[in-house]
């Protein structure tokens, strides 16, 4: 999945927007499902669906499995709550939580979709640069664009390891689990030496972030009354509420 | 009458909605044949590989092993992922093991040997392959030309019926190669029809009983060297060129048509 | 009825149980966004950022000294990234977590594990949308915080106290995962207190429904970390 | 006169005390010139690469960039450092950055752009090597071939006098080998030294003006392409081969000692 979400963050309609106003729009709506009721959190998720689907034109089938698989992780954290054990062992559903549990459900479902908006329309170094911006410490801005780096890095060499061991019948075992692992350190040590020769190489100096974001960076009008319409959605839902 | 072991008919794969990598392949794979796969990169040739033992199933089409549709109710995949023994490109990426000896038993625990009998066959492929004074080695400290070995051993530890190789040679110098292609050649010997991907056409040349040309995921053209080579505008147009010696003897004798097979001094 | 209520229940918690290990296994300790009400969240921000300022600070001083660490430090993020996203086989599915983190420690200080482990929870809510920005502070607290600093300080206490250096690592790994467990646990049961027994009931409930799937995570985490560390030692 | 841009003198390395793996290396880059290094695996290239522009320093020996002993007090390394332009053998390995923009960026930091000129260098890097397309693309979705490519363009991008390549062209298909090359020679016709590492000899003999041969740490051939492959015995003996070309001449015309040196059609 990663991939995938990772390659919609740079091909998205909405890759042009600078990051700032993503961010921005991202959490601010994350601060109105937090505060707001569930009419405000409603209308969040249906208008994140909206962009994301709609403006950004990421299909809804990365959307969708996205949203499932978010769905039932959320589910399990639910059953957690409106279950009780009790001693002699015994499973018990309250019936009490079922109204708070299924708000709770919305919340964190509107709540993640505002991240899931930030992620599938902004690249990861867009973001880190933005975070450059603020004035981060350097070290720790850098920290974050070689670690970007890095995991595509071993991520492939483990999706490699694992379908060299698939050809061969394996991945099955957990000890292979433990071999994986290994490997994965070895290649991580390895890397680290060729990457610190190479680097040396060409003056020592890892200086990420540089960035002009592009000139012509403009807000489509289309966005900006989808923007409103919600905005003003949004006023209504909070008198009416 | 020719025997094949695979055939594929009209396979196509997509790993995005309607973006096909491969686009109704059809192919062939003759038994005890040394075959060759030619191709610029990026033509689908590795996910192709893929469909060889099933690691990917193909969306649409067919694949049949042994005269088996391999897509029908009850086909035995174990079974067949056990029959074809794929090395990777990159030896970096397909070595697990800590030790050489463990590396091996994985390969041997995949061609279903079992816990008592290993011990035999691990001295088995240790012999043939003049293993002895790696067994107890890391395979970490290994140069690249060795963790090539190494890949190569593994697979036949399995002995498999179809050895598929994709890009053996580089980064091998010229002793490395000669190496790895007698070892190759004795395999073909042996009984195994042999695949190898690659991008050297003086190799191919040389080596291969049958070519087939892949371009845009579909195989184009298929058949003997001496054919495939005789078009080069064709190969040209699909950024791909003839061996150095096809391109000597036509300029030598543009008015011959046909290039005879012969093996370099 | 009860009965099959009771039963039917046992069997959902079974089915989430492995549709959990299956896909999810990874992210079976990450507080979901917007999982936590607001002033929860707020406070475990609060409580997150004075340990992630010092570990900043002991992470650029270490830098300024030793400036080609960089590199092995983004690498060991990237590490500890990939072994708690991907689907590592093992007996229950294994978050492996801790033996990233675990590595981290023994090689930079639990400090600099501490902003090591915060970049990779960030990236795997930037990257994957698992995890949150306002639940960033509690999972950082059980996962960036608390497990490093459990898992170095068995480490080195056990070292102190003559245990095998095996043994050590196994503490170290398994206590580890078991201490971010109980820590999530807490953090639940303080944001949703059961309304009969309040926190400690809820504490227990979570405590107790999470060790079906903890414990043995956690025993196979030390296993496995041995292993690796046997190979490693021999590198 | 012919200039020399490098020369080095009796250089001795090792790794481990008295196990030299460069070991009495004399070898002379001429300026301007295209010059390729061949050898076997295992003969020490890397390790000589690595004393091309100080990364490691010899033990033994002297190195001499430009006429100037690089080993004398107060000799300037990181020009030096900046002068030399090496691209290793496995892109993967040196790109850093996440995106192509930054990864540029690198390079002109370190060939000491100023923040301020950093926009104009970055366009007219940009604009030489097509790369508009590129600047906002993560560099982690690239193929094995772009990878090359793009260190190739951030190696240049600090204007290097020596362009050092290993093994530019493994992995590439043959459309991507003859752009790759285009722009090698593209560069050295504006000034560049280039230097390439390879096995592949009908390259080595198509290209190269002058080739070093490497075998157990000691440069033990140099001098143009005709004279180096003249002598087949020597090289069969350190387990090298001539290229395809001149076996095919010399078992054409035994008699005759000299190959032409003529470009393939």
């Amino acid at each position: 999945m990663i991939r995938e979400f990772d390659r919609w963050a740079y091909d998205n309609r909405l890759r042009a927007w600078r990051a700032e106003w993503k961010l921005i729009v991202a959490f601010v709506m994350l601060a109105v499902v937090m505060m707001g009721g569930w009419r405000e959190q409603w209308l969040v998720l249906i208008g994140m669906a909206y962009w994301i689907v709609a403006r950004a034109r990421v299909p809804f089938s990365v959307y969708g499995k996205a949203m499932l698989a978010a769905s039932v992780f959320l589910g399990i954290s639910l059953l957690t709550l409106v279950v009780s054990v009790s001693v002699p062992f015994r499973i018990t559903f309250i019936d009490s939580q079922l109204q708070p549990a299924a708000k709770l459900a919305v919340r964190s479902l509107a709540a993640w979709s505002c991240l899931f908006f930030l992620l599938i329309t902004t690249p990861a170094p867009d973001l880190i640069a933005l975070l450059k911006r603020m004035r981060l410490p350097a070290a720790l801005v850098e920290l974050c664009f070689l670690m970007y780096r890095f995991i595509f890095l071993l991520e492939q060499a483990a999706a490699e390891l694992m379908l060299a061991l698939r050809a061969r019948s394996g991945g099955t075992h957990w000890r292979h689990g433990g071999m994986l692992m290994y490997q994965l350190w070895v290649k991580t040590w390895q890397s680290y030496e060729s990457f610190s020769r190479s680097l040396a190489a060409r003056g020592g100096v890892v200086s990420c972030g540089y960035r002009h974001q592009q000139e012509k960076a403009h807000v489509p009008l289309a966005d900006i009354a989808a923007g409103i319409i919600m905005a003003l959605l949004l006023g209504w839902a909070w008198r009416k509420g | 009458m020719k025997t094949l072991l695979l055939r594929m008919e009209r396979v196509k794969y997509a790993y995005q909605a309607e973006r096909y990598v491969l686009n109704g392949v059809d192919w062939e794979i003759p038994e005890r044949k040394k075959c060759a796969l030619i191709g610029p990169n990026g033509c689908g040739k590795t996910t192709l590989f893929l469909h060889l033992n099933g690691l990917l199933r193909a969306q649409e089409g067919t694949v049949y092993w042994k005269g088996r549709n391999m897509y029908e109710r009850g086909a035995d995949w174990a079974q067949w992922r056990r029959e074809v023994g794929i090395v990777f490109q990159n030896p970096e990426h397909q070595i697990l093991a800590p030790l050489v000896r463990d590396e091996l038993a994985i390969s041997l625990v995949h061609a279903g040997i079992d816990r008592e009998k290993m011990r035999e066959a691990l001295a088995a492929i240790t012999a043939e392959y003049h293993l002895q004074s790696w067994l107890d080695r890391p395979t970490h400290q290994f140069s690249l030309g060795q963790k090539k070995w190494l890949t190569l051993c593994c697979t036949m530890a399995a002995k498999p019926d179809l050895l598929v190789l994709d890009e053996p040679t580089a980064y091998l110098d010229q002793h490395q190669t000669k190496q790895f292609l007698k070892q190759i050649d004795a395999i073909h010997q042996a009984g195994t029809t042999v695949l190898i991907a690659t991008h050297d056409m003086d190799f191919v040349w040389q080596w291969a009983d049958v070519v087939a040309v892949m371009h845009e995921g579909r195989i184009v053209m298929q058949g003997a060297p001496e054919d495939v080579f005789a078009d080069r505008q064709r190969l040209l147009d699909i950024r791909l060129d003839v061996p150095l010696f096809v391109r000597l003897w036509q300029a030598w004798r543009p008015e011959e048509k046909i290039v005879p097979r012969c093996v370099a001094p | 009825m009860k009965r099959a209520v009771r039963w039917s229940g046992m069997a959902a918690l079974f089915v989430f149980y492995f549709l959990l290990t299956n896909e999810n296994e990874a992210y079976a300790m990450h507080i979901m966004e917007g999982f936590l009400p607001v002033k929860w969240a707020l406070f475990w921000w609060l409580l997150f950022l004075p340990f992630f300022v010092f570990g900043l600070r002991r992470l650029v001083h270490t830098l300024k000294q030793h400036p080609e660490h960089k590199l092995l430090m983004a690498l060991a993020g990237a590490f500890t990234f990939v072994l708690s996203a991907l689907k590592i086989p093992s007996v229950t599915g294994s978050s492996s977590h801790p033996t990233g983190i675990g590595f981290g420690s023994v090689l930079f200080g639990p400090w600099v594990m501490v902003v090591i482990g915060t970049v990779v929870l960030l990236f795997q809510a930037l990257l994957l949308a698992h995890g949150g920005v306002t639940t960033l502070g509690a999972n950082a607290m059980s996962m960036a915080i608390v497990g490093p600093f459990v898992a170095y300080g068995v480490y080195h206490l056990c070292r102190k106290g003559a245990v095998s250096n095996r043994a050590a690592l196994f503490l170290a790994a398994c206590l580890s995962d078991l201490a971010t467990y109980v820590m999530t646990s807490l953090q639940l049961a303080l944001a949703f207190p059961s309304p009969d027994g309040g926190v400690i009931a809820s504490f227990l409930k979570f405590a107790g429904i999470f060790a079906i799937t903890q414990v043995p995570l956690a025993v196979t985490e030390g296993i496995i970390t041995v292993i690796v560390w046997n190979w490693l030692a021999s590198y």
